[in-house]
């Protein structure tokens, strides 16, 4: 993969969450983030637990205690859990600062589709609607092309939606960009990526930011 | 409350009386929190026609392979990795098994509507997608929303950590996830406990369903570890 | 009071209570059938509360521990607490096999009139409404006459209503009286009181069971 | 989790920045569970306009008295013993205090949609009675019912017996209640409680309001006997 490795998409996502903000991390890519969340971020999951640790080692491991992705997690103080229907209620009440999600595509405007792909019959909403509708941030993190080397970031989706409108921040190996009312506004570049680069994998023409810098870590 | 009891001897037991086209709710997500032993005592009851409603393959597997599914209600119709095999898929394209999508939020919140006498509430999630579609729909504010129905069930079959014989149940971790809802959706509610323990020996402040929601609940041996950690990803350490 | 006291009213209501049945006593005098409940008769206050024992003596009592009528009530295996959108999803949904609730008026269709008399400007519904609505089946235990003694059982209310056609059994200290399809059917009459008694005080004209027969303790 | 602390030092500053015309839901039940430092913190602080959200007469009447109140959102417009003075009534009469009185499954189930997203609900109590008027309804199957909306709130007062500094909370007996719906439905929560206690004392299972729904915590006195007991009804030996 040109530019960001998976694990340094996923550094540089955990840089947008601070102490005492309360994540979601979707399944797939997302879940991976957790490696790096900075102390006093407090990670929900939807099948009913909130403030876990991370990942658990093989040795550590319960199946009794997994993330929505079943990953196996594990305890930390002020770890809580409750039921699903709990649990939905902080998804879609607003009370999740941020939600990291996977995307197939995600357009111009941040419509997000990351529930089904064109090749498979049924699929998977699980609870990125609800996630995708009730964080009061999504932050999509995905590789910028997908496997037959096509853009993500495109002018309209045309796989099934998660819904309309939503994604406010993209991280992807090559760059991040912000969902703007004035389009998609490129603020970081991956070292060593060019903006011809990016925009030709990109099918929306890009904004520069007027702060256009490279990535930090 | 000597005359209260509510444990039975058996899983078979315990599914007794599930009848054909019944619609059944299937607590767990992934293994954790699955009624793993009620599961196969119904498959091997064999009710036809059944439509179950759960929250991944997993819940559905064992009464797919025996042929008792007509319908199934789910946000995951595969699993979350789409590589794994999946039971719905080939019953799915032969025609044979009808399956509802739906977005695990929404799911929960009809399930609970149900056991809360709440026929219908109108809620923004997945507005904009094919969940929307053919729904009656209505803006509040600058949102449009769809109407969603309440999602009553016949039975519910759920997994608790103890359980008393008056019905009250407590759970472990994760274990929790969608248990307490599906007992709360069911006209009959049937729970699979880890450990039958004497009434009085659970905390009154952290019992989780209170036994009005329960009404059978049967001791069951623990899922077997193999088909237990098929369903969880190695962990990398870290 | 003609007939039954308080207590035989709230004795008599007890005997429609059997073991393993989830029972709901309103505010007022139905708290009192607490005092006579069968064992194994499993006890709700909308208040959050399930399983609770009889109503506490004044050195039991602990504050923090009362129905919904503010009485301090006492522990016992069993029991068990939760908040109070969970203790209406048990009345709304169904999921009580009785009520048993007061009434300043019943029509003779089982409308119930219990949360603000003609006297005063407020009322208090309480969770009147969700229980008359909710609980599969509704005992009205009130005197046969209100305090002008006029009629409680009559054609039509005239107070504001708590439910439409939601009464199953109306129990006085003259008598138990069915609300049928049929109309008012007259079961039990108290020790003592003839049914010419009963009819001049009940507004709607009575029918008499095939099986009327006097009340039993 | 070193960075997060929820805890402020007196009621005062906990209920710092309440705004005149806020919408503002007090927990409890009568006096158990009523958060009453932060309520005679409020008064003294003395906000105008409030429209204010509860269950009894008692949650309102220090901020009646001082003034505060606009309006009243309760089931019980009055005590249950309608022979007990009611601090409601001479403000309503006089016409200086709005009162909507309205079932209390009704009221909790709108301050819960608030919490969860969900803007309007159907629902069958209230039909047939003055709580359906001028509302919009629908019939299901043979059931007409009543559209109900979500009640949002911009702050909770609320009791707790323990919390952390993360804002999880535990509840003791009947004093639970109303608070953890509170809490769900309000923009800012705000938990008087006993205790407060390390991060990771309370029970993972057995914490019923998880911190995700409390802003500020502070430990205050328990009310006292005499206030408390004004409410209780004298207990009579069995």
């Amino acid at each position: 993969m040109t530019g960001l490795s998976r694990d340094l998409i996923c550094l540089r996502a955990s840089k947008e969450l601070k102490p005492g903000m309360y994540v979601n991390l979707g399944i797939g890519l997302p879940t991976q983030v957790a490696n790096f969340t900075p102390e006093g971020v407090i990670l929900h999951s939807q099948n009913g637990v909130l403030g876990f640790g991370p990942i658990a080692s093989e040795d550590e491991m319960d199946w009794e205690l997994v993330n929505a992705g079943a990953q196996p997690i594990t305890l930390q103080p002020g770890i809580s859990f409750f039921h699903s229907a709990d649990a939905f209620v902080m998804m879609r009440g607003r009370h999740l600062d941020v939600a990291i999600l996977g995307a197939y595509q995600v357009s111009a405007t941040g419509d997000l589709a990351n529930w089904r792909t064109e090749r498979e019959a049924l699929g998977a909403i699980g609870g990125s609607m609800d996630l995708a509708y009730g964080a009061k941030r999504i932050i999509v993190i995905c590789e910028h092309t997908d496997r037959d080397g096509k853009p993500r970031i495109v002018k309209q989706c045309t796989l099934p939606l998660t819904a309309k409108g939503v994604v406010n921040t993209i991280i992807t190996n090559l760059c991040l960009i912000e969902v703007t009312s004035a389009g998609l506004e490129l603020i970081e570049i991956a070292p060593g990526i060019s903006i011809d680069y990016i925009q030709r994998f990109t099918e929306p023409k890009v904004i520069l930011s007027r702060d256009l810098k490279e990535m930090e870590f | 409350m000597s005359e209260v009891n509510k444990v039975v001897a058996t899983p078979s037991q315990a599914v007794a009386g599930i009848f054909d086209g019944a619609v059944v709710g299937i607590g767990g997500f992934g293994a954790a929190g699955t009624p793993y032993r009620l599961l196969l005592a119904l498959a091997e009851q064999k009710p036809k026609g059944l439509t179950v409603v759960g929250t991944s393959p997993r819940q559905f597997e064992f009464l797919i392979q025996s042929g008792c599914v007509k319908k199934a209600i789910t946000p995951f119709a595969r699993y979350a990795d789409p590589a794994a095999p999946n039971p719905l898929l080939e019953p799915y394209l032969k025609g044979e098994l009808e399956v509802e999508i739906l977005p695990l939020g929404n799911l929960v919140e009809r399930l609970r509507a149900a056991g809360a006498g709440i026929p219908a509430f109108y809620c923004p999630v997945g507005i904009g997608t094919i969940v929307e579609e053919g729904k009656e729909k209505k803006t509040f504010g600058q949102q449009e929303c769809i109407l969603e129905y309440a999602l009553p069930l016949d039975f519910a079959l759920i997994k608790a950590h103890k359980g008393d014989r008056l019905g009250n149940l407590v759970y472990r971790m994760t274990a929790r996830c969608h248990n307490p809802v599906m007992a709360v959706a069911a006209k009959t509610t049937i729970a699979e406990v880890d450990e039958v323990v004497e009434v009085g020996e659970l905390d009154p402040e952290a019992v989780v369903t209170p036994g009005i929601f329960v009404h059978r609940v049967v001791k069951a041996e623990r899922p077997p570890l193999d088909w237990v950690y098929r369903g969880i990803k190695v962990a990398r350490k870290t």
